[in-house]
């Protein structure tokens, strides 16, 4: 066993190597010979983490550190490392990571398989996978931030896969900048943090009480504040970085444009791994960040906000992937204020809202990384987004449409469904942290997923085909073996994790005090299943119904304003367009130019100015006329009389 | 005694290879050029060689303000002025040296295709060599300024000879600001002697010099130093010589040279000056401001690719001097670390500038798009510089921002605070000028159908690419071992510091 | 008769060749403002002599030193004077107007 | 060993002028026999004095003072003098653009023969009366050589400046020596030296020094009685220019040094600031005329106008250093200038002078074009060359005495001059030429000179130890 | 004595005056010829001067040199440039002007110091009558010893000859014709 995790550094390093052998050799010779390869390292990894996975849960699930080198010393014994921490959370990753990565490799080789380069999309994609492995066995905090900005920009360039069009780099760069805004603000945070605390060590971070460091006072700049006030702040700050990558209300407009990218892309990270990393982040801070005053209230506005703000977006979306990208707004909005809301209103902590959260990034993981592959094999038929062009999808592809029904049961929270547990326990948290406000939310959202799963769901696959290309769509192999293959946890995983994840993913010993004795309504798994059944069958009876008129639900022009304000996402593209495009570079940038080349290069041009007149002034003294000359040197006698400081 | 002598070799054989070229007739190129190219390979071998020596052994750091020198080579050379030949090198001095071989070395390849006037061209690039490697490796005042004020004549002639653009002015701008800083260096190397009585670098170390004189001598050097690293207000010479210089130049200057002024600051300003120091550099921090702060905005509003890099090289300074004012080991040992990666990173971008540019004849980025499609390897060379420039991990720039800004954190200062703050939040920035930039050159359709013909990279630029891309990852990846190794460059001087 | 009488009288006469210098147009009437100047400077050197100093003879003969080489230099200066002439046809000190910047 | 006698090459050099009209008038026939004597004698003076003993102060007749000092300034002055020969040697035969041959070579030699001497008895001088017949002796010949192209208007106006200027500042010399003569009661220098230390706050005595720096601040070019420089220097023949940028200037800069570590010495340092500020003023005002030059000559009196200001820099400091740093950097210097009028001087020979002209050189030949960058970057005093090091002795000098402010200023004004140096360097290297130029005829004189004055500037730069550590030791 | 001033004081100060008039018209005459008649007297009331002071080696000097010598040489010039002097040239008053206030400013920063110097008033005469003899002046000139003035006295022959060579070669004409 020692022997197991000791070699555990594999799991990272063999989608690496994918990566290296693919994007220096193989992605230019032969494009089969890199999927193989890919594919290949990819299912070794997802081996070989299922294999610790189940060696660790089998003997006591007791954290770890496998491994872990010194990368940068800081000073004394306050280094930065980069290790592998093998605990129930990141070893739950590790699975989760691997056998979507491993899946969602296999289907691409249908996907891909008309593009020219993708040698070079297997190779990117193994670099993501190595990245969100290095992310998730994080020892550290800046080991978590080295792998964060990896995983970013694996994204960044996986967005802008397909660069030639515009569209694509466009929402790249934006995805890219806009996470990359909140990451400094990680990064500040965790300068602030280790500052504080001396260590980056999540260990050294979670055991922190900051009652310690009330006596310590703590420069910030601005104002000189107790350090467990600034630790505060730093967690806070920490928080903003999985804010922007999570995709959080309002820094979320990059993840419905990231959909430009290839559909695999848009599955394995915008749905399963990279955008729950703020979430993850959360949770294996979540004894320090406990601890660190109202920064889980902060988690917990943020997340509900954003769950019900997507979700009323997605109910009138008419692009496969949009809909399901606010989907997955919305459902990372359920973990994060699942997270948030174990904070009770007297500081007690609730570790049921930790146990559901993770439990829900795991089910979730499966079902929505399932529905984009639906989404990308129908795309991949259709030769399009757009749901106007589909409709009677069920017939052509069968497994398909059975699989999809899993998963949108699944996401909707119908029992016996994965997701269906999950949505439960976090209700269940939302309700016992005494938010009825966010117990609502979550309440509504979550009738609100079940109505545009399943508005998808219908208009997708029953009615007729509303296009050409849906008349001769069939099922191609290497794409619909994942989709089903995944099926499988998604109708299962709920059930057979529950015990695992109620008895292993209880966060450690925490700062604060936990929660003794709270309500248990047994209700509230009827009232969830209810709205789901509710929202299901107002789909059902706006796009399922024979009678139905399809045109006319899904034109936009007719609608009222609310509606096309919704379906305009509230205008957030425009108003960061316009926060962008005028203020950052019209503004910020255009007046720092001007400051530059007008102030500072009028400066110089002064001084240039000034030289030369002093020299055109010597020059003109040179007139050629001989008695100026002598007048001159005899004044410079008196000159010098006056002006030479000779003791006179 | 072998080692010693190679050392010495460093700066000797570049000027030998100049001595060596004068007979050869201007019309055999690829003689010249071979002959060129093999010289710098050489220094780059002995270079390689010297530092893997130090790095797989060295002592530790035992305590006290000495460096820990090798090939310590002293003799008397002025006897008039008791100036002596003092030469040596330590961790920083052996690194700075790998770096500025390596761009010599590249920048002999990336200018493989200049198209007339080799003889001349090579052989300024040769005495440039010479006086970097002279300024890293001497210890003694006068023979550090000797290197240090070389290079500014040679870089007027490549410029004003083979640049582009206004290059007249550009390289005016750049030999006369280069000058002005040489000058008030050399003002205060002359007061140092007086005070200290001594040239020698180590000997100067031990002498508290008075504090009137640190006064008005610190932030004297300290800018007259900083002037070379484009310091805010000293700038304004690097956006107009990069855009003018070709290619090899702009390489070194942005490479090398800018290094050298920090690296004057750290081990001659700070070290033997720490009493004006701490009294100097919070108000040099609000110089630093702009660079950082700044800097990218600026470069945000740029069309032209040189200026682009060259606002981006000046904001990178100023996260090396934003280390320097911050003078706690952290922040410093982060500040030679932030030179080495600046180097090879600038390196990098102005190469792969440059050869774009020798292809497509404009720096415009607005006339520019899709041209990852026709020459990928280029594209990808912009885009690595680009990701190392805006921080990514796994590059060398990553390791440096982050000793940088955790240790300037570290010092306790108000406005040490604010001004780390605002240099860590303006990073984004940065991210926005380097992805617009590339997404415009190198992304969505062809926009110049004359573009379709143009080629990839060729060998000798794929090598270029290559070297530079392996030193990025080579301290992106393992920072600890130089980290470490640096320490016994930095202790000394922090030990200065506290005295 | 004091050494100040003298030394008073020495500065007025260089006064006046200054005056002369700055005035004359005509380049002989400028030397000969020089030469009013040089014999200022020959009275002090007599005067010194005779008053104040320890070595009186050596004044006296730095006088006469003087004398002589003002005649070499007025030698020369007339033979440049002439040489001018004949390219300019005139000694007037506003047509020396060629060189300039 | 009478050799060894350092009376015996000045009393060679006093013969040289006699010797190269004795040969004009008795062998007039054969023209190349004074051009062959002359050589021959100064090139015999020169190595002879190179061959002296360093270090002890020799007296004759109580007037001849030969001590190290005066041996170095012997040598600069020689050396200026062969430089000029050769350098006159061929303006006499191909005369310049537009301008007259010039005639009376061995006249010409003989005349300049005496101008060095002058500048050889100013350093060995030992009273104020041999002193100032050195510096007349030195003067009075450039005003006849400035006008010695007769059918040149433009020389004989420059004369016209130069004699009427220079008589009028020897009356102030010649005032401020009253002064002197009057404060101390006697002519002999050391008598003086004791005078002033005894009694430093006599008026008498300031009024003089105002005088006396006044006067040989318009041989010096100093501020503000630099006006005559760029006139004169653009009207003379060109082998005038130069010798009066070395030579005149050398024997000038001797005078402040013997004056102001001789009789002065005790209050060099009440003098400093008065000196201090003419350098300052001096180079920033030459520094500023020479940006905007067009015409290679005038702008040559411009750079060395502030050559003048740097090197009275080093008057400020203490006497062996600033004595040392003088010589040193005369001898540079005057490597450096006859290197560059050489090359001026070819260029001229069948173009205006000016920068124009200068296009298309490093196309043209490559060989006067390195020339021209290694004398102008030495002028600027960019290492490794020369004049670097000759700077860094002269402002190190200064500094050992803490004068900072000036140090700073005068490095600070390197980069302007830096900026005119790069001017001409552009023009030579960097600028197109409008029409193609004509042909460079370089005589093989020529060659040598541009080459061995061109070895020599880099070799003094390369390997300062050699001329350096020859000084080392030596007490001034 | 006249009036308790001693004669030679008076004699002083009635060739100063006449000097000092002489000069002024030295430098004002419109006619150059004039005005270099009148640097003659200027000279001879020099010489005059000189006697006063004991120095009459000086004043024989100061008359054969200099009024004999130097001058008519300039009147020569004159002569041989101007036809019979008469050449004048119009001077406009701004530049008179300036050239007064130039030399006043000189006369007061002169007056000043020597004025301020009461010790300069005070000063009697205490050189002996043999210190300016000619046979004193004639024994300093030829002496080699400690105060001799022999290498002066040598090289001032080199001057005249140097003169003498420039200025005949300058001078002269040139055997073949000027080009007109």
């Amino acid at each position: 066993m020692t022997s197991l995790y000791s070699y555990s550094f594999l799991i990272l390093l063999l989608p690496l190597l994918s990566f290296a052998v693919n994007g220096l050799f193989l992605c230019r010779k032969s494009r089969k010979a890199s999927a193989a390869f890919s594919v290949l390292c990819a299912g070794l990894a997802a081996a070989y983490a299922i294999s610790v996975a189940l060696a660790f849960f089998t003997n006591g699930a007791t954290p770890t550190v496998a491994w872990q080198f010194r990368f940068l010393p800081i000073v004394g014994d306050f280094n930065a490392n980069i290790g592998l921490l093998l605990d129930p959370l990141s070893v739950m990753m590790l699975v989760v990571v691997t056998s979507i990565a491993f899946f969602v490799n296999i289907y691409s080789i249908g996907y891909m398989r008309e593009d020219m380069s993708s040698g070079r999309f297997f190779a990117l994609l193994s670099l993501f996978a190595f990245s969100m492995l290095g992310l998730v066995i994080a020892t550290n905090i800046l080991q978590m931030f080295v792998f964060w900005e990896l995983v970013g920009v694996s994204s960044y360039m996986l967005i802008g896969f397909w660069y030639h069009k515009p569209s694509a780099v466009s929402a790249s760069k934006q995805a890219f900048i806009l996470t990359r805004f909140a990451d400094s603000f990680f990064l500040l945070g965790m300068v602030l943090v280790s500052y504080a605390v001396k260590s980056f060590d999540f260990a050294a971070l979670n055991a922190v009480n900051l009652k310690d460091f009330a006596s310590i006072p703590l420069n910030l700049g601005i104002m000189v504040m107790p350090a467990s006030d600034a630790l505060t702040i730093g967690a806070a700050l920490i928080f903003v970085g999985g804010w922007g990558k999570s995709a959080m209300f309002p820094m979320h407009i990059w993840l419905p444009n990231a959909m430009e990218g290839p559909t695999p892309v848009s599955s394995i990270i915008h749905s399963a791994t990279m955008v729950v990393a703020g979430v993850y982040l959360v949770a294996r801070l979540f004894p320090f960040m406990a601890g660190a005053g109202n920064t889980l209230c902060i988690v917990m506005v943020v997340g509900a906000f954003t769950a019900i703000f997507a979700a009323v977006i997605a109910c009138t979306q008419k692009d496969i992937k949009r809909i399901l990208a606010y989907s997955t707004l919305s459902q990372l909005g359920y973990m994060m204020f699942s997270l948030g809301a174990s904070r009770l209103c007297d500081g007690s902590i609730n570790t049921l809202g930790y146990t559901a959260s993770t439990f829900h990034i795991f089910t979730h993981a499966f079902f929505k990384c399932m529905l984009f592959l639906v989404a990308g094999s129908l795309i991949h038929q259709v030769h399009t987004n757009d749901l106007d062009a589909m409709g009677g999808l069920r017939k052509k592809m069968p497994f398909t449409y059975i699989a999809t029904l899993i998963a949108c049961l699944a996401i909707a929270g119908i029992p016996p469904f994965s997701g269906f547990f999950s949505k439960d326990e976090i209700l269940m948290t939302a309700f016992q942290s005494g938010h009825v406000a966010v117990f609502a939310t979550g309440l509504l959202t979550s009738g609100l997923t079940a109505f545009y799963m399943f508005r998808l769901f219908f208009l997708a696959f029953h009615g007729k085909a509303r296009s050409e290309h849906t008349a001769h769509a069939h099922e191609d192999f290497a794409m619909t073996l994942p989709i089903v293959c995944l099926a499988v946890p998604s109708l299962l995983s709920g059930l057979l994790a529950k015990n695992i994840f109620a008895t292993k993913f209880v966060p450690g010993a925490l700062p604060v005090a936990t929660a003794e004795h709270l309500a248990h309504a047994t209700w509230i798994p009827y009232a969830a299943g209810g709205m789901a059944v509710l929202g299901i069958l107002i789909a059902a009876l706006f796009y399922a119904r024979p009678k139905a008129n399809i045109e006319r639900a899904l034109d936009v022009d007719n609608r009222c304003k609310l509606y096309k304000t919704i379906n305009h996402k509230f205008y957030f593209d425009e108003i960061y367009y316009a926060v962008v495009r005028q203020f950052i570079f019209r503004g910020v940038a255009a007046s720092a130019r001007f400051v530059e080349d007008w102030i500072i290069g009028s400066l110089v041009n002064a001084t240039l100015f000034v030289v030369r007149k002093a020299g055109a002034l010597v020059r003109e003294a040179e007139n050629g006329y001989l008695p100026f000359y002598v007048g001159v040197m005899i004044v410079g006698v008196i000159f010098w009389y006056f002006v030479g400081k000779l003791p006179l | 005694m072998l080692q010693q002598i190679l050392f010495n070799l460093i700066w000797i054989i570049p000027f030998l290879t100049v001595l060596v070229c004068v007979p050869i007739a201007n019309s055999k190129v690829a003689l010249l050029k071979k002959i060129h190219l093999c010289s710098a390979g050489i220094v780059l071998m002995i270079t390689l060689f010297l530092a893997t020596n130090m790095i797989l052994d060295y002592a530790p750091y035992a305590g006290g303000n000495a460096f820990a020198m090798s090939y310590l080579t002293d003799f008397p050379w002025l006897a008039a002025i008791s100036a002596h030949y003092l030469v040596g090198a330590d961790a920083l001095t052996i690194l700075m040296l790998v770096l500025a071989a390596v761009i010599i070395f590249t920048g002999v390849l990336a200018s493989w295709r200049i198209a007339s006037g080799h003889k001349v061209f090579f052989g300024l690039l040769q005495i440039l060599a010479a006086s970097v490697y002279g300024v890293f490796m001497s210890f003694d005042l006068v023979l550090f300024f000797v290197f240090y004020e070389m290079e500014a004549l040679c870089m007027y002639l490549m410029i004003a000879g083979y640049g582009t653009g206004d290059k007249d002015l550009g390289g005016k701008k750049l030999t006369l600001t280069l000058a002005l800083g040489s000058a008030m260096v050399m003002a205060v190397f002359l007061g140092m002697y007086v005070e200290g009585g001594s040239w020698s670098v180590f000997e100067l170390a031990n002498v508290k010099l008075p504090e009137n004189f640190q006064m008005w001598a610190f932030p004297v050097l300290f800018m007259g130093f900083a002037v070379s690293s484009s310091l805010f207000p000293f700038h304004f010479w690097s956006p107009a010589g990069h855009s003018a210089a070709p290619t090899a130049v702009s390489m070194f200057a942005a490479g090398v040279m800018m290094k050298m002024g920090a690296y004057g600051c750290l081990r001659i300003a700070m070290y033997l000056m720490p009493e004006g120091a701490h009294f100097w550099l919070p108000y040099i921090l609000f110089f630093v401001i702009f660079n950082v702060c700044f800097g990218p905005f600026i470069a945000m509003r740029h069309k032209d690719l040189k200026f682009i890099t060259a606002y981006s090289s000046i904001s990178h300074l100023g996260l090396i001097f934003l280390g320097l004012c911050a003078m706690t080991p952290v922040a410093l040992r982060g500040a030679s670390l932030q030179m080495l990666s600046h180097g090879f990173l600038t390196g990098l971008f102005f190469a792969t500038i440059g050869m774009i540019y020798g292809r497509t004849h404009t720096r415009d980025i607005t006339q520019m798009g899709g041209l990852m499609k026709i020459m990928p390897f280029l594209g990808v060379g912009f885009v690595i510089a680009g990701f190392a420039g805006l921080g990514l991990p796994g590059f060398s720039g990553f390791v440096a921002e982050a000793s940088i800004f955790i240790g300037s954190f570290q010092n306790e200062g108000t406005l040490f605070r604010i001004v780390t703050i605002l240099a860590i939040l303006s990073v984004t920035a940065t991210a926005v000028y380097i992805l617009q930039t590339a997404n415009r050159m190198l992304h969505g359709p062809v926009t110049n159908p004359h573009f379709k013909e143009l080629t990839d990279a060729t060998f000798e630029e794929k090598i270029v690419i290559v070297i530079f891309v392996i030193c990025l990852l080579a301290i992106g990846l393992c920072p600890a071992p130089f980290a470490d190794f640096l320490d016994t460059s930095i202790a000394p001087i922090v030990s200065n510091l506290t005295r | 008769m004091t050494l100040l009488n003298c030394l008073i009288l020495a500065f007025v006469l260089f006064a006046i060749g200054v005056f002369g210098l700055l005035t004359r147009r005509h380049l002989v009437g400028m030397l000969i403002s020089i030469e009013l100047m040089l014999n200022a400077a020959n009275i002090n050197f007599v005067a010194f002599a005779h008053f104040k100093a320890a070595d009186a003879t050596a004044g006296s003969l730095f006088s006469i030193f003087v004398i002589a080489i003002t005649a070499c230099e007025m030698a020369v200066a007339l033979a440049i004077l002439i040489t001018m002439y004949r390219r300019h046809k005139s000694l007037d000190v506003n047509r020396l107007e060629d060189l300039h910047d | 060993m009478i050799l060894q006698n350092a009376i015996l090459p000045d009393i060679l050099l006093v013969l040289f002028p006699f010797i190269v009209l004795a040969l004009r008038i008795f062998a007039s026939k054969h023209e190349k026999l004074q051009w062959y004597a002359a050589n021959i004698v100064l090139f015999t003076v020169f190595i002879w004095q190179n061959c002296l003993m360093l270090g002890n102060t020799q007296i004759y007749l109580s007037n001849w003072k030969i001590d190290t000092f005066g041996i170095f300034m012997r040598e600069v002055f020689v050396l200026g003098s062969i430089c000029a020969l050769w350098f006159a040697k061929d303006y006499f035969d191909h005369a310049s653009t537009g301008k007259a041959r010039l005639k009376e070579f061995p006249e010409f030699i003989a005349t300049m023969g005496f101008a060095t001497l002058g500048g050889v008895i100013v350093v060995s001088a030992n009273d104020l009366i041999t002193l100032f017949i050195g510096l007349e002796l030195a003067t009075i010949p450039m005003y006849a050589l400035t006008a010695w192209n007769k059918k040149d208007s433009e020389g004989s106006e420059a004369a016209v400046k130069f004699i009427l200027m220079g008589s009028a500042a020897t009356a102030f010399e010649l005032f401020g020596f009253s002064y002197l003569y009057g404060f101390a009661g006697s002519l002999n220098m050391p008598q003086i030296a004791t005078e002033v230390a005894k009694n430093a706050s006599s008026p008498l005595l300031w009024i003089s020094v105002l005088f006396l720096i006044s006067g040989v601040g318009f041989k010096l070019t100093l501020f503000p009685f630099h006006t005559w420089a760029p006139d004169v220097y653009d009207g003379a023949p060109t082998p005038v220019t130069a010798l009066l940028s070395v030579t005149s200037k050398a024997v000038a800069i001797a005078f402040v040094a013997v004056l102001v570590f001789g009789p002065f010495a005790a209050v060099q340092q009440t003098v400093a600031p008065f000196l201090a500020l003419l350098a300052g003023l001096t180079l920033l005002a030459g520094n500023l005329g020479a940006l905007k030059q067009s015409k290679l000559r005038r702008f040559m009196a411009y750079s060395s106008i502030s050559q003048a200001g740097y090197i009275l820099v080093a008057v400020l400091g203490p006497e062996t250093n600033a004595k040392f740093a003088i010589v040193y950097y005369l001898f540079l210097y005057t490597f450096a200038n006859y290197l560059a009028f050489f090359i001026f001087g070819i260029v001229g020979q069948n173009r205006k002078e000016d920068f124009v002209s200068l296009r298309g050189l490093s196309k043209q030949n490559l060989t006067l074009a390195i020339g021209l960058v290694v004398a102008l970057m030495s002028l600027a005093g960019i290492p490794p060359l020369a004049g670097f090091f000759g700077k860094f002795h002269l402002f190190f000098a200064a500094a050992e005495t803490k004068h900072y402010a000036l140090v700073t200023f005068a490095v600070l004004n390197n980069v302007l001059a830096l900026y005119y140096y790069i001017q001409v360097l552009k023009a030579a290297w960097i600028d197109k030429p409008e029409v193609e130029p004509c042909a460079l005829q370089i005589t093989c004189r020529q060659k040598a000179a541009v080459i061995i004055l061109m070895i020599g500037v880099i070799a003094c730069g390369f390997v300062p130890m050699l001329a350096n550590n020859l000084f080392a030791g030596l007490k001034f | 004595m006249i009036l308790g001033i001693p004669f030679s004081d008076i004699v002083f100060y009635v060739v100063a005056a006449f000097m000092i008039v002489a000069a002024v018209v030295t430098v004002v005459s419109k006619n150059i010829l004039q005005s270099a008649i009148f640097l003659i007297a200027t000279f001879i009331a020099t010489a005059i001067v000189y006697i006063l002071l004991q120095a009459e080696f000086m004043a024989v000097a100061q008359v054969m040199v200099y009024a004999g010598g130097v001058v008519v040489f300039m009147i020569f010039a004159i002569l041989l440039t101007s036809h019979l002097g008469e050449e004048s040239f119009k001077v406009h008053l701004p530049r008179k002007f300036i050239a007064g206030a130039i030399a006043a400013a000189f006369l007061a920063i002169m007056g000043k110091f020597l004025i301020g110097q009461p010790e300069l008033a005070t000063a009697t005469s205490n050189a002996s009558a043999e210190a300016s003899t000619f046979g004193a002046y004639a024994l300093r000139l030829l002496s080699p010893g400690a105060n001799g003035f022999l290498i002066p006295f040598e090289l001032i022959s080199l001057l005249l000859l140097m003169a003498l060579v420039a200025s005949v070669t300058i001078a002269k004409k040139d055997e073949d014709k000027e080009e007109k």
